[in-house]
């Protein structure tokens, strides 16, 4: 077993990480940037420690400063969670090099498949379906169009070291390349510190269908079934479900079958999902594979009731998988809802600001994973991702109607969040009938806006508003009307209230 | 008491006052008698022609977020003095010849300076948070009059960055 | 589907319910008592009505007004929960005389199971195995002395129409019967409105292990197989987990099969529990049946993966078993901690008053049914359950180690409860290496006291107290000073507030 | 600021200070040197000697109540004259000649008047709460000097119920 987890992270990834260690007894270290020196997972974590100024490049991503802080702390581990160092194969052999266990895949494997264009010669050399594109990587924008017009438009400039759709953009003809070529490049140079962007088919109405694997040192790899996550807004996900509509138990069992083998091809090890896109013809193309814990990791756990963020750190340690496939067997249905810090009626752009009130929904089948709680603040400086409401039911619709009551019941005052917005896409008509697809945002709701749900609401909330201002006059003067919000806080009250110096005020 | 709220860029006229059984309050023409029942500090029950609706409510400065019904509100009180410095204020016209931040962030690219000559579409300036870019372009043709940001400033949704004058001045 | 449900009850279970209505879509009518006006219950429901003051007889036990309410709102359905009405088949009569349809077994069984001594005959007769007992009531004092001399001690006094420990008492001699007998009387009128006793022998260091079973109209009945409940205080069960460590899968497949067979025998409908005693050679016996959802059903729902709040409903309506014995198969291990406002310090005498501050633990495989939030207050005049915590995991050592963490980070400021006791039981070897029996607390507990785990804590508590003191006086004047707490609330803060008139101010 | 707080019977004197870096706590003759990080209203950091403990606390009237790493302590504020009536308060010898509640709730039954023999373990009163009865028993063998209270009314735990004399009075 492992003696002591650094968490390279931070928000919900990292707390669910911190309390998969406490459960098997491992204690944590947790690092953070000086605007989340009180997030939820410094407050679980056995020690935290800090990263300095919030710039992800001089925080989260400061290879030194985390191997010197998990040096000092004596963690003989760290887990990346996703995002980040998580996909970054020098911090993994920097890792390796210094005797620290990486939780997840080796260096070896994390370089080849970060790199898509190599993986994709090697797994078409495997015999593994690919989506026809670039051959190699060019930096020469020239070239690119060249390349685009060869592969035919649509096409979609992909980052060559990228991951969760940043620095991806479709482009549906050449005028339109070269602006999104520079803004697709200074994205994944931001994200992942590699401008390198590369073209591939676009492949239209597809659905986003991802296999789960798990591999050990001694070569055994199972999968643990398929998610889909076809809902995406900006390429990225927003909703997962699993099992999937659209697969049935043969073409499953093949798309399995080619997932174990990309693992295998790869020499994978610890926790990985390979991505496919599945055609409106039921073909389906190796995309690339995601060599770490996937945002969407929690609904595969639903349906399989194996816990992967726990299974990861007993791969790390060297433990052999403890299941065979045949005896892995999913059941009923599991959806995953993104809450983000967004402004859903105003093209998804983020929102921040203090956590004024919250309430989370509760009850059977309904899980909650979050880095936020009341009176925290949600920065400007990270991905807007403040939790996942991952909910399981016996069927699909169970499941669904499940969702749309959790949703209902998500609170959250002071920031603009996707909760209404996913309460109205999981809704949605061709949702329910399962017709789901990548273009499904766009295509359904392109010029959302929040409904009210019925008139008389807005009367209500306004004459809530009324009496509560009736009731709490915003204060004339002072400090807390002046920088605005500020959660009621007993510390403030006193007008005394000083934090530590040096102790990172923000 | 009276108050005015703004939501969706409508102004909402409100009045409160203690009645017997809890308040009176009037929305614009609208008289609603109704009586609260506080939970929590931030919830309470809002009895209203005899139902019960579960209000969540907070606020922050000038801002008052209600959930009802788990529909998510947010209105600003409307003060003079009071307003906050962005487009929604500007009338019509003035909006068309300014290039506004799309939302909070910081200025990671200026494309622009004083004098140049854009084309409506044109990326005058790029703006990043949260690890995701927005792009701010030019809403009409015409010449950059003033730039009021700099590269590595932080702006506020709605916040003026740089002013253009109309192709004919 | 039914089209409206009256839920006549309160507390977490009532807000379990409606969770399972909303879910399902049938509308909620809630009822309370005045004290509890600003329940859960109250505000997850889409009607509430009050059932005036909060003595249980005038309020939660009144059928007269509890049908009334039903027939003027429109419902055509009653939940009764656990307690109050649940197993009293007049109420059940009553619901079938008025056309209302009443979400459980028909009051003809309910009557006989209801009815101890009747039962245990008919389950004699049908070869069930049963403890040696008393044959018939009898009100008689004497009789009673002299039927406890023939079974020979140590006997069991308990309650005809009893349930939940109520009214329960071990005796172990002759001299203690007879106050023995007083209280369970008194007990048992006070919750049951009937004061029948009847003594049986007593078995020692039994376990306690009951099976849930479903039973629909048409006669198809299967058991969701076991939950052990052995860890009880007062009689009354406070830590539950399936499966049970002490059944191999003969025993339980023996069980099941008798369990079946009692609810044939009683033509049972809807779902109900069939509990035995199991001794330390492995014979068991029927103890009874609780005709009602067992709050302990949870653990259950998380192995099985079945919903058995939600099967009530369909059952009620008329719905057939969706599902064969052989397809249900439970997956893993489920834990519950029943969290009750008491003094564990202080013979679990219970607490009282506001809660000033909850932070419920979350994270995967966690579930928290609960009545509570921060604010609410806990009165006097119900049972002092405040919350259920249930876990699941792969296996019995992972669930009870989240168990274990669960339970440290939930944290209740403001009353008494049992959350730390629960955890030392939890953690107790004894329970570790599964060695449970309905002794378990008398044996091991007897004079728990709450440790600190480490000395420096309660310098660290002591001195946070101090700065918090510090920073925030106690108002030297006022209503809040003399009435004690008021959870901090803007609605008091102003000095003007008033709750409408004769909205049942508590 | 001086503060005594009462746990488990014990009084603990404390001493707040300000200080460059947060405060220095004095508890007994122990000083400890502590900064603190606000997280929310009722939570916060505590940074003792370079170690963070994260604590909840609320208070309510004159007690204070304080999670540390899953334990609840419940604090007393001691002042003069602001002491509960009960026998927490009451010299050892005074306990023995008194029955109190043991627990919150109503008086059910009452079993003795003035001037009864009663004996050590004899049922004085039962007291109900949350449907769940206790007894209260007569501590020493002797004769009631004082029923305080009647049937239904509602004691708080640790109040004089009934007051005794010893045998040889």
């Amino acid at each position: 077993m492992l003696k002591k987890v650094l968490v390279a992270n931070r928000g919900e990834i990292a707390v669910r990480i911190i309390r998969a260690c406490r459960e098997v007894g491992i204690p944590t270290v947790a690092v953070y940037s000086d605007v989340d020196h009180s997030s939820l997972h410094v407050q679980l974590a056995n020690e935290a420690y800090s990263l300095g100024p919030p710039p992800p490049l001089e925080s989260y991503l400061n290879i030194d400063k985390i191997i010197d802080i998990a040096k000092m702390s004596g963690a003989d581990a760290i887990h990346p969670g996703y995002g980040f160092l998580a996909e970054n194969y020098h911090f993994t052999k920097r890792c390796e090099d210094e005797g620290l266990i990486f939780v997840g895949a080796t260096s070896e494997a994390i370089r080849l498949l970060g790199n898509k264009l190599e993986s994709r010669e090697t797994m078409i050399r495997a015999g593994i379906p690919v989506i026809p594109g670039m051959e190699t990587a060019v930096r020469d924008t020239a070239a690119l169009v060249q390349q685009a017009s060869r592969i035919g438009y649509p096409v979609l400039i992909k980052a060559a070291s990228g991951g969760g759709g940043k620095g991806m953009r479709a482009v549906s003809s050449q005028a339109e390349l070269e602006r999104a070529l520079e803004g697709a490049r200074r994205e994944s140079k931001s994200a992942f510190g590699d401008d390198t962007v590369y073209v591939e088919k676009f492949i239209e109405r597809p659905r986003h269908v991802e296999f789960q694997i798990l591999a050990d040192h001694s070569g055994n790899t199972v999968h643990l079934f398929e998610r889909e996550c076809s809902i995406q807004r900006r390429h990225q996900k927003i909703v997962e479900e699993t099992p999937c509509t659209a697969l049935d138990d043969q073409l499953r069992r093949k798309m399995g079958e080619v997932a174990i083998e990309v693992a295998r091809v790869a020499h994978y090890t610890n926790a990985g999902t390979v991505e496919f896109l599945l055609d409106q013809d039921g073909d389906f193309y190796f995309l690339e594979v995601n060599t770490r814990v996937q945002v969407e990791h929690p609904i595969t756990e639903m349906t399989t009731g194996i816990d992967i963020v726990k299974l990861q750190l007993a791969l790390a340690s060297g433990d052999p998988i403890p299941v065979k496939q045949q005896d892995i067997v999913p059941r009923g249905h599991s959806i995953e809802a993104r809450i983000y810090a967004e402004d859903a009626e105003n093209d998804f752009m983020p929102s921040f600001g203090t956590i004024l009130f919250l309430q989370e929904p509760a009850g059977p089948g309904i899980r909650n994973d979050t880095g936020i709680y009341a009176g925290c603040d949600v920065t400007m400086h990270y991905d807007p991702i403040l939790a996942k409401l991952i909910v399981w039911d016996e069927n699909r619709e169970m499941a669904r109607s499940r969702m749309l009551t959790a949703l209902r019941d998500y609170t959250i005052l002071g920031i603009k969040t996707t909760i209404a917005f996913l309460r109205d896409v999981i809704a949605h008509p061709e949702f329910a009938a399962g017709n789901t697809h990548t273009d499904f945002i766009p295509e359904h709701f392109a010029q959302w806006r929040e409904a009210g749900d019925e008139p008389a609401n807005l009367d209500v909330a306004l004459l809530s508003a009324a009496i509560y201002r009736h009731l709490n006059p915003p204060r004339a003067a002072g400090r807390a009307a002046a920088s605005g919000p500020a959660f009621p806080n007993p510390w403030n009250a006193t007008g005394e209230w000083e934090i530590g110096q040096g102790k990172g005020a923000d | 008491m009276e108050l005015n709220l703004t939501f969706n860029n409508e102004e909402y006229r409100l009045g409160v006052e203690r009645a017997e059984d809890g308040y009176e309050v009037t929305v614009g023409d609208r008289i609603y008698q109704v009586s609260v029942r506080p939970i929590s500090s931030n919830t309470f029950s809002l009895v209203i022609h005899g139902a019960n609706r579960l209000i969540h409510i907070a606020s922050a400065g000038r801002a008052t977020y209600v959930a009802v019904d788990g529909r998510q509100f947010c209105f600003q009180e409307a003060t003079p003095g009071g307003r906050k410095h962005g487009t929604r204020d500007l009338p019509i016209d003035r909006r068309e010849l300014t290039a506004i931040a799309p939302m909070p962030g910081r200025v990671v690219k200026l494309n622009v300076t004083e004098g140049d000559r854009v084309e409506r579409g044109h990326t005058l300036a790029v703006v990043e948070a949260m690890k995701m870019e927005n792009e701010v372009r030019a809403p009409i043709d015409g010449y950059v009059d003033r730039v009021l940001v700099r590269e590595d400033d932080m702006v506020n949704v709605g916040q003026v960055m740089i002013e253009l004058k109309s192709g004919e001045d």
